[in-house]
Parts: C-alpha cells; sequence; structure tokens
C-alpha cells in the first residue's frame, strides 16, 4: 500500500522537523535566551555592545512591537514611521545605528535632542519587540516575520510590504524642528 | 463473451504495472481506492487531534497542552474533518461506486478525477507538515476576520489554511464536475433518470450543490489571503470592510457543506435498506424530491449560524423558518425508511446495524438542530458545547454511522472478501455507546455555560465530572476505530470470499465480480428497471459494438439513457500528477511571495498543456476508426 | 464492557450533575429575558421528546413486527409494479403532523423573541461594554457626563431595573454571555450592538466570551452583581470618587512604584497621573473580587504572582512580567489594597 | 481496498470463472448493437458540453458573489468611491466594445467547427486570438484608469477583485485557444477535436457575457 508508507514515512519526516519546530510561528510569552538588558552607552559614539535579539525573528513578537508601538504613543513623534517631531524611522538613515541592540539602547536611556528614556516604563521584553518591530518599518526584517496591514485606517503599507532601505550611518544629526 | 475477450478488456482498461505506472494511474477504482484510504489517514490524525484536546479538558485547569497548541489543535480537528474527511470522503466512495451503479465502464473524465485526488492529497499533506512546523493555523476552522486576519494572526498560520481550502475546494469541484457528466451521459442504456438507484440521485444532487457552495469559500479566503498579503481591505472596518462580510461568505458556503455531508449517506441508507429488507425502499419519487428540496433549501439557512450578530430581527425569523422547514424533507425520507423496515424482510448484518444507528443519533442531533434555528432559544445554545454535540450528533449520525455502514457493505465488492461480522458487531457497539458517552453530557455542559473553544476551566464550574465521562467515551470511539481497522487488514487478506452478490443485493454494482475487473463490465448491461439484478431479465439485455481494444464507452442521452454516441476516453498518462505538483507549487509559494502567481502559473501552463496534448499513435489510431455524426 | 460502561457513563453524569454550579447556567433563569428563552427550552424540549420518542418507538416496532430474512431470500418486488397506498396514506399523515409540530416551534419562537422585544426600559442603566483581548472594560453612561465611570471586569447592577449594555470591540469579535440573565450578543469592531436585559434575582452571575477570540478566549470571564437599588446606588457613588491619596509611607512609596515604573504605561487610577487606557482602570481595584477577568480571587497573594508573572496564570496576556524589588512590590500591593 | 489486492487481481482475474447469481442477467440475451453510432457528438451530446457549463456554473457563481459584496460593500458605506474618482470610462469601454465585437469570429468558429471545416476554424481561431491579445493589452490600459490601488480602500480591493477575476479567465482561455490553435496546424488531429473548438467558443461566449455586468457594476456602479 504505497501511499500508506507514503503517509507514515511523511509522518516521520513532520515529527522530526516537529522536533526542531519553527520559531518564526512560535507564540513566545515568555523572553527567549540570549535577549538580555544592554548597558547604557557612555558616549553616543561607542558601538553599544552586540546582543543577540531572536525576537526580530519572531512574528508574534514583532506585532506585539506594533501593539505597543501604537499604545506607547510612539507615533506621538514618529508618526508612522514617517516622522514628524521625532526623526523618520522608516528610511535608510539612523543616527544611532540600526542594529537591535542600539534600537534598544536608545528606547531604554534615551537620546540627546528628545528622545526620553523608557527604560524605567518598560520591561526589557517590549523593549526588545519594539526594537524588532522599529527595525520592520524600514523592511530591514524578513517579509515572512514584518507585519502586515492594521484592521485600522490606512498609515501606509504594511510593513511585510516595504522595501528594504539599507541602513546608512547619518553622522550630523540635523537640528529638529 | 469468451474469455479472450475477458482478457483483451482487462488489458485495455488496467492501469499501467509497476512504480512509474503508479503515478498514471486514472482508472477510477484505483482512485476512488486511494481517495478513500487517504481520507481515512486524515480522519484518523484528526481523531487523534481530538483524543488529545480530550486529555486536555478531563479535568479543571488541565496541563496536558497550552492555549497555543490548543488552539492549532481544534483548528486542525475542525479542518481536517470538514475539508479532508467529511465531503471528500464521500465523493470518494461515490468515484467508486457511481461507474458500477449506473453501468459504466469508466467515469467521464478520468484524468481530470487522478488529478482532483492528487492535488487533494498534496494539500493536506501541506496542512499537516505545517502544523507540524508550529505553522498549524489557529483561528478556528471557520477562521473568523479580524482574529484570522493580517493584525491578530501574525506569521503564515492562517495563510496554510486559507491555501488549504483552495486544494481542497479545487479537487472537491473537479470531482462534482466529473460526477455530474458520469451520471448525465454515462449511464447505461435503459437506465432512464427515475430508475437511477437513489445513491446515484444523491450524489447528482450533492455535485450540483457544490458547484454553487464551493465557490463562495473560495471567494472569501482568497479575499482574506489578500488581505493578509498584498493589504487589501475586504475585511477591515478602518477603511470601509466588514467582519460580517466574511462570516455571510463563509456559512453561505458552510451551511450546505453540512448537507453535502449529510445527503450522500442518505443513498447508503436506502441503499442497504433495501438489501437487507429484500425490498425496494417505498416511496422512490417522494425520497428524490425530498433530496433536491433539501438540497435547494440548504442555500437559505446560512444567517442561522449569525443569530448573536446585530443583523435585523425579522431576517432572523425568515431564516429560523426556513431552518425548520428543511426538516420536512428529511422527515419524508425517515419515514419511507421505517415504513420500508415495517414492510420487509429484516436481514440483521452489521451494515444494517450502523444504518439503524441513524434513527437515534441523526434524529438526536436533528432534534437539537430545531433548537438552535429558534433565535431565542440560539443566543443561548450558540458557540456552547452544546453546539459542539449537536454537530457531532448530526455529523456522526448523518454521515459517519452510514459511512461505516457502507464501508461494511461494500468492502467486499472492493476486495473482494468479506469483512468480520463478529468483530464488526463489536465495533458497532463499541462506538455507538462510546459515542453517547462522548458527546451527550456535552449538551448538558453547553447548557451548564461551557463555551466551545476554552482550553481549560476553572474548577468551581463544575463541569470535571461531565468532561471526564465524555474523555472516556472518545476513547471507546477510538478502541471501536482500531477494531475497524485490525478487521480491514486482516479480513482483506483472510476474510471469507464474497462472490459477485454476496447481499443479494438489485443493483448494478453486484452483476460483476468481486473486486470488478478493471473495464467493470463485461457486457454493458441494458437496464430495465430500478433493480436490475431482483426483476425478471428482459430483452435486450446487454451492449454490444464496443470494441475491447481501446477505451470506448457508450454516451447516453440525459433523460432516457438512449444509445448516443460511441465515445474514446484518455489514456493513463503521468502528467495530472505533474500538473498536480506544479500547482502546489503555484498554491504554496503564493504563501510566501504574490509574485509566485506569476511565474507558479507557468508550470503549471506547461503541464496542463502536455496533458492535453494527445499521443500520435493513439490519435491516429482512433481517426481510424472515428465514425463523423 | 458495554454495560459497565453504561453504568460508568450514568455514574458520572449523575455526579456531575450534583456539582453544577449555578452561576453560570442558562437552566437557572435569574432575570426576565433569560425566563423567557427558559419558557421556551422547556416547551421545546418537551415537544423533541416527545417526537424522538415516537420516531424510536416506530422505528422498533416496525423492526420487531418485520420478519427475519437472509441474502437469498428472494426480494418482493412488486410494490414497483403497484403503488402501495396503504403505507403511501399513513407516511403522508406522519409528514402532515410533523409540519404542525415544527409550525408549533415557529410561533413559540416568534412569541418569545416579541415578549422579549417588550422589556420596558424606563430609568434603564446604560452601560457601554468594550472587549478587549482578554477583558471587559465598562463604562457606566449618564445624562450628567460628571457621574459617568469606568470600571472593568465586573459590572454591579440593580435588580428589577432595566440595562442597556451597548456593546463595542477594541480588537476581534468576543461575545457577551450571562446565561442566567440573558442570552449571548457578539462584540463586533466596527459595529454597535445592543443587549436589554434585567435581573430580577439577587445574585452573582458569571459571563465569559463566547466567541473564539484568541489565545486566552477561554480565561476572558465577567462578574455580575445584582443587588437591590440602593446597594448598587452606593457601590456606584464610590466608583464615582477619585482614588483615595494614600495615607501611609508604605501606601505612598507604593503609589510611586506604580507611577515610576511599567504599571503608569497602561493602566488608569482615578485622581493620579496614571491615565493610559491598554489595560482595566484600577481606580478601584480592591473593590472587585476578582483579577485576570474574573479569573482569580482578588488578594494579595495572587495580585502578587499576577504582577510578577501574569504569562505563568494566564499565557499570552499583554501585562508583562514585572521583575520588581521585593519590597517594591510589598509597597505597590499595600497601595493598591488602598484602591476600595 | 489496498494495492495488493489490486495485483492480485490482475492475475487472478478474468481467469477466475463468475458463478451466475440466482437472478442476474448473466447468460447473454438479446445484444443491443451500438457499433453503428458515431464516435463524438456536438453540443448537448457530448460530456464536454456538461463539463463546460459545470465550469459555467462555479465561475458565475464566483462573479454572482463577488458582485453581491461589492454591493453589500457600498452599502454600508458613506462615500462610494471611498477616494478619489470613478475609474475613467475610455479603456473599459473600448474593451467591452472588442470583446462584443470578438463573438462575430467566435460564432464563425464555432460554426465552422460544427460543419467540421478544418479550414475555416484554423482562420477563425487565429481570428478570435488576435482579438484575446488585443484585448488583454487594451486590460493592461484598463488598470491604470482605474483610479484606486488595491490596497488603498475597501472600494478598491473588491474593484480590483473583480477586474482580476475576469482577466484570470481572459487570460486562461486565451492560452486554451492558443494551444487548441496550434493543434489544428500541427496535430495529431481527429474530428472530435471539432467538438472542443466549439466548447471553448461556447466558454468565450461566457467569457464576454460576463463582462457586461462587471463592466456596468465596476464603471457606472461607482458613478450612480
Amino acid at each position: 500500500m504505497k501511499n500508506r508508507v507514503g503517509s507514515v514515512v511523511l509522518a516521520g519526516l513532520a515529527f522530526a522537523l516537529a522536533l526542531s519546530g519553527c520559531y518564526r510561528e512560535k507564540r513566545p510569552t515568555t523572553a527567549p535566551p540570549g535577549t538580555s538588558g544592554v548597558t547604557q552607552p557612555t558616549s553616543t559614539a561607542q558601538p553599544a555592545p552586540i546582543v543577540v535579539s531572536h525576537y526580530t525573528d519572531n512574528a508574534y513578537a514583532v506585532s506585539q512591537g506594533k501593539t505597543w508601538y501604537r499604545a506607547f504613543n510612539c507615533n506621538g513623534c514618529h508618526a508612522a514611521g514617517g516622522g514628524n517631531m521625532g526623526p523618520p524611522l522608516m528610511d535608510a538613515k539612523w543616527r544611532y545605528g540600526a542594529d537591535p541592540a542600539s534600537i534598544y539602547a536608545s528606547i531604554a536611556y534615551g537620546r540627546p535632542n528628545g528622545m526620553p528614556a523608557f527604560g524605567a516604563h518598560l520591561t526589557e521584553d517590549q523593549i526588545w519587540q519594539l526594537a524588532a518591530f522599529v527595525r520592520s518599518l524600514s523592511g530591514q526584517l524578513s517579509k515572512n516575520v514584518a507585519s502586515s496591514r492594521g484592521d485600522t485606517l490606512q498609515d501606509g503599507k504594511g510593513e511585510s510590504r516595504r522595501e528594504k532601505e539599507t541602513p546608512v550611518q547619518e553622522q550630523t544629526p540635523a537640528v529638529e524642528r | 463473451m469468451t474469455v479472450r475477450d475477458a482478457e483483451q478488456l482487462e488489458a485495455t482498461w488496467r492501469d499501467p504495472p509497476g512504480f512509474f505506472g503508479w503515478f498514471c494511474a486514472i482508472n477510477h477504482k484505483t482512485i476512488a481506492k486511494r481517495f478513500m484510504i487517504t481520507t481515512f489517514v486524515f480522519f484518523v490524525l484528526a481523531g487523534l487531534l481530538a483524543l488529545a484536546m480530550r486529555l486536555q479538558l478531563a479535568q479543571p485547569n488541565g496541563r496536558v497542552v497550552g492555549p497555543d497548541q490548543y488552539d492549532q489543535m481544534f483548528t486542525m480537528h475542525g479542518s481536517t474533518m470538514m475539508f479532508l474527511f467529511a465531503v471528500p470522503v464521500m465523493q470518494a466512495v461515490a468515484m467508486y461506486l457511481v461507474p458500477l451503479m449506473i453501468g459504466a465502464r469508466s467515469v467521464a473524465f478520468p484524468r481530470m478525477n487522478a488529478f482532483a485526488w492528487w492535488i487533494f492529497t498534496m494539500g493536506g499533506i501541506m496542512l499537516y507538515v505545517a502544523y507540524f512546523l508550529d505553522i498549524g493555523p489557529d483561528a478556528g476552522w471557520f477562521a473568523y476576520v479580524p482574529l484570522s486576519g493580517p493584525q491578530y494572526s501574525p506569521g503564515k498560520r492562517v495563510d496554510v489554511w486559507a491555501q488549504m481550502i483552495t486544494f481542497t475546494e479545487l479537487a472537491a469541484l473537479m470531482e462534482a464536475i466529473v460526477i455530474i457528466c458520469t451520471i448525465l451521459k454515462m449511464r447505461a442504456p435503459g437506465m432512464t433518470l427515475n430508475r437511477m438507484p437513489l445513491f446515484v440521485w444523491t450524489m447528482l444532487a450533492t455535485s450540483v450543490m457544490v458547484l454553487f457552495a464551493m465557490p463562495a469559500v473560495m471567494l472569501a479566503s482568497t479575499a482574506l489571503i489578500c488581505d493578509r498579503l498584498v493589504g487589501t481591505h475586504f475585511y477591515n472596518p478602518g477603511e470601509g470592510g466588514d467582519a460580517l462580510l466574511w462570516q455571510h461568505l463563509f456559512w453561505f458556503f458552510g451551511h450546505p457543506e453540512v448537507y453535502l455531508i449529510f445527503i450522500p449517506p442518505l443513498g447508503f441508507m436506502s441503499s442497504i435498506i433495501a438489501t437487507f429488507t429484500r425490498r425496494p425502499v417505498v416511496g422512490y419519487p417522494a425520497m428524490v424530491l425530498a433530496l433536491i428540496a433539501t438540497a435547494f433549501l440548504a442555500f437559505g439557512l446560512w444567517v442561522h449560524h449569525m443569530f448573536a450578530t446585530n443583523l435585523p430581527e425579522l431576517g432572523k425569523t425568515f431564516f429560523t423558518a426556513a431552518s425548520l422547514m428543511i426538516a420536512i424533507p428529511t422527515a419524508v425520507q425517515i419515514f419511507c425508511w421505517i415504513a420500508t423496515l415495517g414492510s420487509g424482510k429484516i436481514n440483521f448484518k452489521t451494515p444494517l446495524l450502523f444504518v439503524l444507528a441513524f434513527f437515534v443519533i441523526l434524529l438526536a442531533g436533528g432534534l437539537t438542530g430545531l433548537m438552535l434555528a429558534s433565535v431565542s432559544l440560539d443566543v443561548q445554545l450558540h458557540d456552547t458545547f452544546f453546539v459542539v454535540a449537536h454537530l457531532h450528533y448530526v455529523l456522526f449520525g448523518g454521515g459517519v454511522f452510514p459511512l461505516f455502514g457502507a464501508f461494511y457493505y461494500w468492502f467486499p465488492k472492493f476486495t473482494g472478501r468479506m469483512l468480520n461480522e463478529r468483530l464488526g458487531r463489536w465495533q458497532f457497539w463499541l462506538f455507538f455507546i462510546g459515542f453517547n458517552v462522548t458527546f451527550f453530557p456535552m449538551h448538558i455542559l453547553g447548557l451548564q455555560g461551557m463555551t466551545r473553544r476554552i482550553y481549560t476551566y476553572p474548577e468551581q464550574m463544575g463541569w470535571g465530572g461531565m468532561n471526564l465521562t465524555a474523555t472516556v467515551g472518545a476513547f471507546m470511539i477510538a478502541a471501536s476505530v482500531l477494531l475497524f481497522i485490525v478487521n480491514v487488514l486482516v479480513s482483506r487478506r483472510h476474510g471469507e470470499p464474497a462472490g459477485a452478490n454476496p447481499w443479494g443485493a438489485g443493483t448494478l454494482e453486484w452483476s460483476m465480480a468481486s473486486p470488478p475487473p478493471a473495464g467493470n463490465f463485461e457486457r454493458v448491461p441494458v437496464v430495465h428497471g430500478r433493480y436490475p439484478l431482483w426483476q425478471p431479465m428482459q430483452e435486450p439485455s446487454h451492449v454490444t459494438g464496443l470494441d475491447n481494444d481501446d477505451r470506448v464507452v457508450l454516451v447516453t442521452t440525459v433523460a432516457d439513457a438512449l444509445p448516443d454516441h460511441r465515445m474514446a476516453l484518455p489514456t493513463p498518462s503521468p502528467w495530472p500528477f505533474w500538473s498536480a505538483v506544479a500547482t502546489t507549487i503555484f498554491f504554496i509559494g503564493s504563501i510566501v511571495t504574490p509574485w509566485a502567481v506569476v511565474w507558479g502559473s507557468v508550470p503549471v501552463a506547461i503541464a496542463a498543456t502536455l496533458w492535453f496534448w494527445p499521443k500520435r499513435a493513439v490519435a491516429e489510431r482512433r481517426a481510424r476508426v472515428e465514425v463523423r455524426p | 464492557m458495554k454495560t459497565r460502561a453504561a453504568l460508568f457513563a450514568s455514574g458520572a453524569l449523575a455526579a456531575a450533575g450534583a456539582a453544577a454550579a449555578p452561576f453560570q447556567d442558562a437552566l437557572r433563569p435569574a432575570g426576565a429575558q433569560a425566563a423567557h428563552i427558559g419558557k421556551l427550552w422547556n416547551f421545546t424540549l418537551g415537544l423533541c421528546t416527545l417526537v424522538f420518542v415516537a420516531i424510536v418507538v416506530a422505528c422498533l416496532v416496525a423492526l420487531w413486527r418485520a420478519p427475519r430474512a437472509d441474502h437469498e431470500s428472494m426480494a418482493d418486488v412488486s410494490s414497483l409494479a403497484r403503488p402501495e397506498s396503504r403505507i403511501h396514506r399513513r407516511i403522508a399523515w406522519a409528514v402532515g403532523l410533523s409540519a404542525i409540530g415544527l409550525l408549533a416551534l415557529l410561533a413559540a419562537d416568534v412569541f418569545t423573541s416579541r415578549a422579549m422585544a417588550r422589556l420596558p426600559l424606563e430609568g434603564a442603566v446604560n452601560i457601554e461594554l468594550v472587549g478587549h483581548q482578554w477583558w471587559w472594560e465598562a463604562r457606566y453612561r449618564d445624562a450628567d457626563p460628571s457621574r459617568e465611570f469606568t470600571t472593568a471586569n465586573e459590572l454591579h447592577i440593580p435588580v428589577g431595573r432595566p440595562v442597556i449594555v451597548t456593546l463595542h470591540s477594541s480588537d476581534v469579535i468576543h461575545s457577551l454571555w450571562i446565561p442566567n440573565l440573558q442570552g449571548k450578543k457578539d462584540l463586533i469592531p466596527g459595529r454597535t450592538a445592543i443587549l436589554r436585559l434585567r435581573a430580577d434575582r439577587p445574585g452573582v452571575y458569571r459571563g465569559q466570551c463566547a466567541e473564539f477570540c484568541g489565545l486566552e478566549h477561554a480565561l476572558m470571564a465577567l462578574q455580575v452583581t445584582a443587588e437591590p437599588s440602593q446597594g448598587y446606588e452606593a457601590w456606584a457613588e464610590r466608583q464615582r470618587q477619585p482614588a483615595p491619596a494614600p495615607a501611609t509611607a508604605l501606601a505612598r512609596r507604593g503609589q510611586q512604584v506604580f507611577l515610576g515604573t511599567t504599571c503608569v504605561m497602561c493602566h488608569t487610577i482615578g485622581g493620579t497621573t496614571a491615565g493610559a487606557g491598554l489595560g482595566p482602570n484600577l481606580t478601584h481595584l480592591a473593590s472587585r473580587q476578582t483579577i485576570g477577568a474574573g479569573m482569580f480571587p482578588n488578594n494579595r497573594g495572587y495580585l502578587a504572582g499576577w504582577i510578577a508573572d501574569p504569562q505563568a496564570m494566564k499565557p499570552g496576556v499583554n501585562m508583562p512580567a514585572n521583575s520588581l524589588p521585593p519590597d517594591d512590590l510589598q509597597a505597590l500591593l499595600t497601595y493598591l489594597e488602598t484602591l476600595k | 481496498m489496498s494495492e495488493p489486492n489490486e495485483r492480485q487481481r490482475g492475475h487472478a482475474q478474468p481467469a477466475r470463472p463468475e458463478p451466475p447469481e440466482p437472478h442476474a442477467p448473466m447468460h447473454p440475451g438479446a445484444g443491443l448493437d451500438v457499433a453503428s453510432l458515431p464516435t463524438f457528438g456536438f453540443g448537448q451530446r457530448s460530456p464536454m458540453w456538461w463539463a463546460t457549463l459545470g465550469l459555467i456554473a462555479i465561475e458565475s457563481t464566483v462573479f454572482a458573489l463577488t458582485i453581491m459584496s461589492y454591493f453589500y460593500l457600498r452599502s454600508h458605506a458613506n462615500v462610494w468611491p471611498m477616494t478619489g474618482m470613478p475609474p475613467d470610462l475610455l479603456w473599459g469601454s473600448l474593451n467591452t466594445v472588442i470583446l462584443v465585437a470578438s463573438m462575430v469570429p467566435n460564432q464563425l468558429a464555432k460554426k465552422a467547427a460544427e460543419r467540421m471545416e478544418l479550414g475555416p476554424v484554423r482562420l477563425w481561431m487565429v481570428v478570435c486570438l488576435l482579438f484575446s491579445i488585443a484585448f488583454l493589452v487594451v486590460r493592461g490600459l484598463e488598470f491604470t484608469a482605474l483610479n484606486t490601488r488595491w490596497d488603498s480602500d475597501a472600494y478598491g480591493s473588491v474593484v480590483w477583485m473583480l477586474i482580476g477575476l475576469h482577466t484570470t479567465h481572459l487570460a486562461t482561455d486565451t492560452y486554451d485557444s492558443a494551444v487548441l490553435t496550434v493543434l489544428t496546424f500541427t496535430g495529431p488531429f481527429e474530428s472530435k477535436r471539432f467538438v472542443d473548438v466549439s466548447e471553448n467558443a461556447a466558454y468565450w461566449y461566457f467569457v464576454v457575457l460576463s463582462w457586461i455586468p462587471i463592466y456596468a457594476v465596476v464603471y457606472f456602479g461607482a458613478r450612480y
């Protein structure tokens, strides 16, 4: 009975795969290993220590980040990534580094010219999720991980349909307002 | 009919041998067998998921699985049972039996039939691989938006679900077309519409329903996947979309689907009851009209799944009336069967047992259905375990029990050997009792406030005892299914030989050897009544002048089945398989990137063309003998 | 096997039936609407049982009367030649009776809906209920805006006075179901639905989300306390007040912790700077009997666990795990307990 | 119910002689000779015709449901179209004209096929093909004149769905006709291919006629 054999083989194979699973699709309710806090950079010039954030590979974490982004009123200054009082987050220009750790540092410890420090008010988990989402704003994440459109009035394309910007370190911080 | 002719006929219609031949097979019996086994494998898989869920719910605050896993489990269970088992298994059985019942040597489009099975199987495999990779859909089998939408179901889980719908509905639609054309154009001479076996009538009604029901869900799931992947707004209230649009489209398919599962078993019932009461079913015209009425009314009920939404009350009352009305055709059939039982001589065998369960279980499910049809009651019962109980009573009573009966009844025809009667009775009672132990308590649980799709419940709710009972019952069902598998595996080698007509039945599928030769009928019969094997033979008794050395079938007229022309059917081919592979790449690719719709269509087009393109040798041979109208 | 299973089943059923909880039960109406539905239920159940018994008996009689045969006995095809008009007449009668029964059900349903629609609404309490993943936000409306107030996961309603619940959803579809009081109604994003009910017996009734709404659908409950009018008014008056200022030093420190850490990002406490709306309004947290959307008793122990690691109690909930220093946590708990 | 039996049967059958059943018509009576019947038939005589009809039933349902969704969404909207203006009439109307015109060669191809004349069939199939290609080109321009995007709002989504669905039918049917046309030139050719040509033409009628309501909805549903 070939196709019964086939289905057995398939089941075995699938089971083997299941043991590995697919982190991209997991619904992590607790922080994965490897995401630990980032120490405050002494000066903005010094690059933050490299920290692995698995959340940039996890669709659920990114969508949680999107929720926080709205709920904690990040769009108050950065709008939907287009920027307003704060710099835009969906373009290629990064003053303080585009890697998760730098973004974590920006959120947790704030930056000159108006970016407040949220470290006291957000948990590490939430900051990593926000960092992952912020990266998705400029298409830094895999299209299978980034969020699609929200069930709201449209504020631009869903992150999963953004073109990938290649981050450039902006040397001279422009003065806001 | 000399033995030489028979051998030639066998050689003409047999599938090519060997490993590669296996991929070229197009004989409707081969494909149907594979189809039945595939659907049964999915039935078992979904059953195992159900066992896991019952374990989780067996006691308060269960810790067997977490919410995420549980959501995937009930979504997989529901989707598998509905899309990968209940509807296709009926079509699979029909694929095997319809040609035998109407005196045809094949289905009308054997290659399309093969393609449908391949595409169905690949869709199912995709779903389960995804599940094992933790990409299992988790929004419920009716995937209500916005929960299943882009914002609240991140990742690919729901895309996999929506694409599984595309696979299975494509297969179901093709099977429907094959069945309709086979029934309307390939009946043996003399089998006028009012001589067709009732099972053939049910499949005709079902297949026509498929044509009008399935497009709704394909449209809905396409819109959903567009919302998720390319940012359309069909279901986004923020941009003028509407969440209820999904519910309307889905249930416009979803309610008729219940009848796609329920109507073919009515055909099993009629076949089995007739055979085991040794008489024709009472009221053939009434039965047929009841089927057609059911098929029509089924499209007028969908809103009774939406009574808890804020739709206008007056409209709801209309749907209440319609939902109550559909009980009448079913009542007609039940009474006709009871009359048949009462006025016949009863041969008490396992198939009849399974069919008799219908009168208890489907009846109970139908009556709870009447309760759910009432707006005021529904708002209390809707989305509770009462509904879970109801739908299982309907689908088991109206689907699974008759289906098992059908397996016991036709297994001798499929394999040439009888299933073990004693094991059969054990299986039946285990199944019957286990079923009621599992699902009856759920009525009470629902009334006591247990909502559906909850992965756990606190102790003080007092639901523990009945949930434990249900879990025990679930394992009885599992044991019974295991018994069935054992019975099949043992009997297909060591069961007692069946002979052509072990039950002394009256319809054509019992007139040839068991298992049937590749060409079904050594002589295509000429039909003079509804039960040709019971009625005295009349002349002409069979058709002559069909070549044995080519796949030639007789096409007859739609209503009166008068001989019309001799059609040559396509020969075995690997291209249905390759087309299915290409289509699978196309569908799965489009989950990842919309561009797959563009580049994915190229291999599909190539495979389809090579499928269509005639073999020169065959074409020329046939061109030589063709007769123009 | 069969008998043993049957015995076990009946035993378990009896046991469970005895243990059934009264506070979430469609069969124990405590309000006008639920009572109407209850009557309809009894009628329908009676009629359906009658039909069920009748048909099963008919089936058994048929089986019992019919002679036995085997597969070799000659089939009787005489009915194909001449119609069996006697049998047909009986079937017609049976179908006619069924039609009458169905009409009765339809009539009963229509009358019930009309009775429910006729619920008098003078002096109704207006509540706007918003469904969130996975909790309920309740805004008590009033002609005078200063008398409006917001609470969560716990409703108080006056016995004998009608209540008009206006239903919205902030994310996915939820469904409000308080079986003892009224049937369910869906909360659909982008739409508004109205549920009218009236409690006729004082008591605490449990409601639950009935439409699958994601990970924690199972843990999304709602507690409804129906109490005599003056009790209700007293409760409402308390709810209208801002939170009392912390009296003790410990409580004051607790307030600092609340305002200085993650709490303030999502929660509101009337009378303080905390004014966020992502999570439940905590102005009168201590006056509630449950936390975690009606799932856990509201006492210091559970509250501590909930603040420290809600994911362990309700995996997937949007409340993050807060790693507070022990004495900060104690201060916070003390403060929260003052929010009467 | 399994492959091994399939193979066993291959050997066992049909050598195993069947005992005639008590009352089965096994022993031959007089036969009904069909040797003189044709090997194919046109129109509803052919199973292919019924299959095409089934396909048409399915796709009409899809179109009908999409149009219903259009009006359902419209009934919930205050402004329609939600943003911007209705689609420009030029390309859509031009397309309608081309489509209606294409029914002429289509009809001629169908008739030629039913008269079973290969020459005219080839000719008119090619003409039909040119029409479809012209149509597809104009359809490309039509998309640019819709004045909305699929992702701008629900109106845009449903309009693109309607036209997208219809375009899919056009593209597939064009491809089918192309393959069939090539076959009429290269062979191997059997006369039953004339049935395919005639069914292909019948299906093209459906593609044309289904466009009329879609055209009306897309272009005037957004205006009135």
